[in-house]
């Protein structure tokens, strides 16, 4: 941690703020920015332009299409990148999948499939959560049976989040039934969305929107080649997937962008003879959530620069719970912003775009807290992980 | 978004006539009553525009427009709030003047069902009351509309109507934590991780708990702002306090219970979400916790120890 | 639960008004008003004076000093005293002892021991908790062995509450260790404290104080006929005792008081060219602790009028912990308005008492959340009692 | 109050002069070395005015006292609140004129100890800074008192010397906060109730978590508030930050160590409780939580999204 920036710093900075605010469509940036349902061609349009630039995935190894940045600079590129309002490269692909390929993967599997993950040629999703195993990922019942050069996989994942438009997923599935503890005997497997067998079911969301999914296999076959790494070592990728991304797991940048737009707006809702920025409870609760995010932007580059690759750092379950605690409330604290005319839901009036997705995107986020482990596990890891309390 | 079978079984209950008089079309009885029906309206998780109805029935006075409000033929809202300003409860963009209105209304609420609209207007130093057809978007413009004004000094009746109208919200709030909670302490008996009920969970347990605190400070609250308002329909104190304090506790109530869902609270699947999104919209009608605990702070220097009973 | 008073109870509120301001001594008021310690005289002062005028022990049997009053006057009493800053009547005596032997005690022992304990010619103690049993009340190990017409207590018991002033102890005892469940095996003995055998440790407090004590009992005897009640029957009073109390739980009166003046004190702190009254963050903080204190007392209330004598209601929990969160909040924001002044805790120069004593009494009553059932206690109560949450 | 011995020890190890300049007889050292000892005493719960010493010494400027302030010969205490009046940096009854001091300042830290007092007084539209020997009481009525007026336009220095102050009293909670967690973590594994380890109970190691949150955030901001000051000494931004970050953390953390200990939380024979009475005193000194997070939210409109590395 340092206080203030190099020159080169100062100036790669700049370099990605030009890039992000003038190579990507404005109308794509405003829909992020407002919290508009981004579609498929949205987010594949920004992710192949960041691409193109070798700005899709910079903290892959460098063979791969990575960059040789400091961690610094991987910071400024991602808080640039949500500053803009830039759509981030696709997760599944950029910091899940390909990360845990680049690491375990056989140089085979590598080369045949980093490639178009990084360019989003292949759109991965993500097949961890079961319906009766929340938080409890280990208790997963979604069998994958060897038969001959093949898997029979069997079950149901769900909280699929874009599945509806992946070609690929890479799934948590059991392997070995009659392994001692739950977290052996699981592998993971990489299968194509277009297997015969697999179905995909919307869930709509508290805000409407379609975001996620279940999926069901139904004797899918897979040939035994998609089996990532080892059989039955499947946990040790998903805790390293789970543990690997330390910079994105607090969308400080996301953050800031919402709390300068939440004082942008403020200062255009007439409130009496002023503003609601005149408000002095309310300008201090923008205070106050300031010095919150100020907090946490400064304990992610304290613990990214302690970060030691690949191995998970309890550490961070702190930041994926301040980051998601804080992101819900900005994201409340714009609805009270947008006061009576976040009541305007629905199209057809003169109400503004962000006053009218306040209220969506504020319900949507409540996820933030339970999806990727919820606060309370992030907890758990924190006491029994760093504290040492274990019950 | 209008349910209008749900409406019209409500006016053959005599439910939307209730606080008003007998000889208008209402029934007579008062703010407990309405009380009662918008507590089990939000219990039940009804979205309708109950208190809509209250605060419209209220700024209508004696028109004749009452009893077609009372006996549900006719959906009469009131148009409150102005595009670009936070909450006020008085008219300041919207002007009165040689018979003539101007200014805009937005969002209305429940416009494209509604048949009428009631709003307010400056009218020189008064708050004009007016009777417009609905507009067909949830933006009413009054330029260039034809009006009726229904009264000319009606600021005591506007701040009237919107006490009821915040009671009618804060006892469907009520309601609907009732449900939340409710089906937050079931879930969490019958929902299974990492082999046991969800209920083994010490730390959920607690927060339930803190949950039904919540719950239960609220209803006296809202029993309290009843009573009040029916001893004196214009105690914007009692009502201002249940704004906060349902205000509060409907964050708490709604967000937990979403929380202790885990992911099947954030889908519209699901009842909770619902109740959560009903609690932030009833949070941000009619002003908010903010804006009426800074009305409250205004006046703490003017008395000394808290009194209710006074 | 109704809006307002009738004339009647105006009328007994203000002569409880009257009686308490003019008639308990200005200067143990204003003590007790500030939190300095309280002698032992200005307790026993009061109480006499308050038992003296019938109002020491309204809540008991009318044939045992008790006063026919309704609910509401009942607690228009409580909260008139307390609103007038006296001390109330010792809690040992009125709310705790009193009650249990008016329930549970032979009339032979109703008849000794009733008339001094409400006259507070006997001074009570109580001794439940223990040093390895906090808020597990069932697992205390003092044990009473019955030899000839005497049990021989040995053990210790801790938070002893002016225990260095009391003439008697009402202490919960082991007499079956062979009981099936810890609770049960349990009985209430009443012993001197000048007892051979009897000693008393004082604890210091986090503000200074001395409050609460240790109290060991070493090969004590008790004649057999201070035992309250039937053998092995002492968790059912104790029980009974703890639930006895719904109206005193929650000092309503007490924090009003408080809270009027905070503002008071407010109102005379310069801040800038006003008074920090006139500052908006903390006008609403004040604000906002009134709306809470408002449910409360409406909570009490409510509570207080569906109340069925004698069974302990576990939402008498709720009043518990709002209480002592409340009350902790007001205590606070006192120091808050003490601002540089609550630096100022020893005596030597022109600070204002109040605002002297502000952070000693708050530490002090950080106590309030742990004692008399911690607020971690009173949530499981209400979870498994209220919810049927049982793990 | 005031250790003379543990004083002694702090002089010989350099501490008391470390961010003053070697010619006056300090280590010529910065704030991060300030915030390091402040943070070890705090860690230690020892009770000192090093604080204190840095705000006089700040104010000293070039003053010959200063020699005496680094090797602990003489003990000086700055005087900067007034009674009856809220925290302010600049003095508002505090006057000088024609070469004589008015007003009055209490409470004076360490009074009774102190040698010297600094403290300010206004000059007309300046901020002027004196020396006086030290009251006997807490009290300083400067009213013909002989002073030495060390500087006639001090604001900057003023302002600098309570930054430093602050830095140094949030590294010390920041210290005290560790040793309070760690207390309660050590406490929750050791004690026993209803027959298990505390730790067993996932309500209370759920909230240990969340203490342990609030300590590595605050930590955070206390090394950038501090490399912060050795970059600019005069940025005050920084240090309401921390000012704000500390002040909850210490309520938090200080609370919730004393509950999770229960009974023995709020006796003075354990340490947790002097813990929480020291993060109370220094959320109280150079002004709360509540008033840096005024002067920040005066500032909130003057620019867009947080950029803390600009």
């Amino acid at each position: 941690m340092e206080r203030g920036l190099s020159a080169q710093d100062q100036q790669f900075r700049q370099e990605m703020r030009e890039f992000f605010t003038t190579q990507i469509p404005q109308e794509i940036r405003a829909k992020a920015h407002t919290g508009e349902e981004l579609t498929k061609d949205d987010i594949a349009t920004t992710h192949r332009l960041l691409h193109a630039a070798g700005m899709a995935v910079p903290a892959w190894p460098v063979e791969w299409g990575g960059k040789d940045w400091s961690n610094r600079q991987r910071y400024l590129w991602f808080d640039e990148l949500q500053l803009a309002g830039v759509p981030a490269p696709l997760a599944f692909n950029a910091n899940m999948i390909g990360p845990v390929l680049a690491t375990f993967a056989s140089e085979e599997m590598k080369a045949r499939f980093l490639p178009p993950t990084a360019a989003l040629d292949i759109w991965w999703c993500q097949g961890f959560s079961e319906p009766e195993a929340g938080s409890d990922l280990a208790s997963l019942r979604t069998t994958a049976v060897r038969d001959g050069d093949e898997y029979v996989v069997n079950g149901q994942k769900t909280w699929t989040t874009l599945g509806q438009y992946a070609d690929w997923i890479f799934a948590l599935v059991r392997t070995d039934p009659a392994a001692p503890k739950p977290q052996q005997g699981i592998s993971m497997l990489l299968i194509e969305m277009t297997s015969p067998g697999v179905t995909v079911r919307p869930i709509q969301l508290i805000d409407g929107g379609h975001e996620v999914n279940e999926v069901f296999f139904d004797n899918v076959r897979v040939p035994a080649d998609n089996l990532v790494g080892e059989e039955n070592h499947g946990w040790d990728y998903a805790k390293f997937l789970l543990g690997n991304e330390r910079v994105g797991v607090a969308p400080v940048g996301w953050i800031k962008r919402k709390l300068a737009d939440v004082k942008a707006h403020a200062a255009q809702v007439a409130e009496g003879e002023g503003t609601l920025l005149d408000d002095p409870l309310l300008a201090a609760r923008i205070a106050e959530l300031e010095c919150d995010l100020a907090a946490l932007e400064l304990t992610v580059l304290r613990v990214a620069a302690n970060s030691h690759h690949g191995k998970p750092d309890p550490a961070s379950s702190i930041l994926k719970l301040r980051g998601s605690q804080i992101q819900q409330d900005v994201l409340e604290l714009m609805v009270d912003v947008a006061g009576p005319a976040s009541l305007a839901w629905e199209p057809g009036d003169d109400t503004p775009d962000w006053a009218r997705r306040s209220a969506p995107v504020y319900l949507n986020f409540r996820k933030a807290s339970i999806y990727g482990g919820s606060n309370e596990v992030q907890r758990s890891v924190i006491s029994s992980g760093i504290l040492g309390l274990k019950g | 978004m209008f349910d209008a079978k749900l409406w019209r079984a409500l006016a053959e209950m005599g439910t939307l006539g209730l606080p008003f008089p007998e000889e208008a079309g209402g029934m007579g009885a008062g703010p407990v009553e309405v009380m009662i029906v918008a507590s089990e309206l939000g219990r039940a998780g009804v979205r309708s525009p109950y208190a809509e109805t209250m605060v419209a029935g209220t700024l209508l006075g004696d028109d004749a427009l009452l009893g077609s409000l009372c006996d549900g033929s006719a959906l009469v809202v009131p148009a409150l709030t102005e595009p670009g300003r936070a909450w006020s409860p008085l008219p300041v963009g919207v002007v009165l003047s040689g018979g003539a209105a101007s200014g805009v209304r937005a969002p209305v609420p429940y416009a494209a069902a509604a048949d009428h609209v009631v709003t307010t207007a400056r009218a020189g130093d008064s708050t004009a009351i007016l009777a417009v057809d609905a507009p067909v978007s949830s933006t009413l413009d009054l330029a260039g509309k034809a009006i009726r004004v229904l009264a000319e000094d009606g600021e005591a009746t506007v701040r009237r109507a919107i006490n009821l109208g915040i009671l009618a919200l804060g006892a469907e709030a009520l309601g609907a934590m009732d449900t939340a909670l409710a089906l937050t302490v079931d879930y969490l008996k019958t929902r299974k991780q990492f082999g046991v009920p969800l209920a083994r969970f010490q730390t959920l347990t607690q927060r339930a708990a803190d949950m039904y605190t919540s719950v239960e400070l609220t209803r006296s609250v809202v029993y309290f702002a009843a009573m009040s308002l029916a001893a004196d329909p214009d105690d914007e104190v009692a009502i201002a306090r249940l704004k906060v304090s349902a205000g509060k506790a409907g964050r708490h109530v709604g967000q937990e219970a979403v929380q202790l869902h885990g992911g099947i609270g954030v889908t519209a699947e699901y009842a909770v979400s619902h109740l959560l999104a009903r609690l932030t919209a009833i949070e941000h009608t009619y002003g908010d916790a903010r804006y009426h605990l800074a009305r409250l702070a205004r006046r703490v220097g003017d008395y000394g120890a808290l009194d209710l009973m006074a």
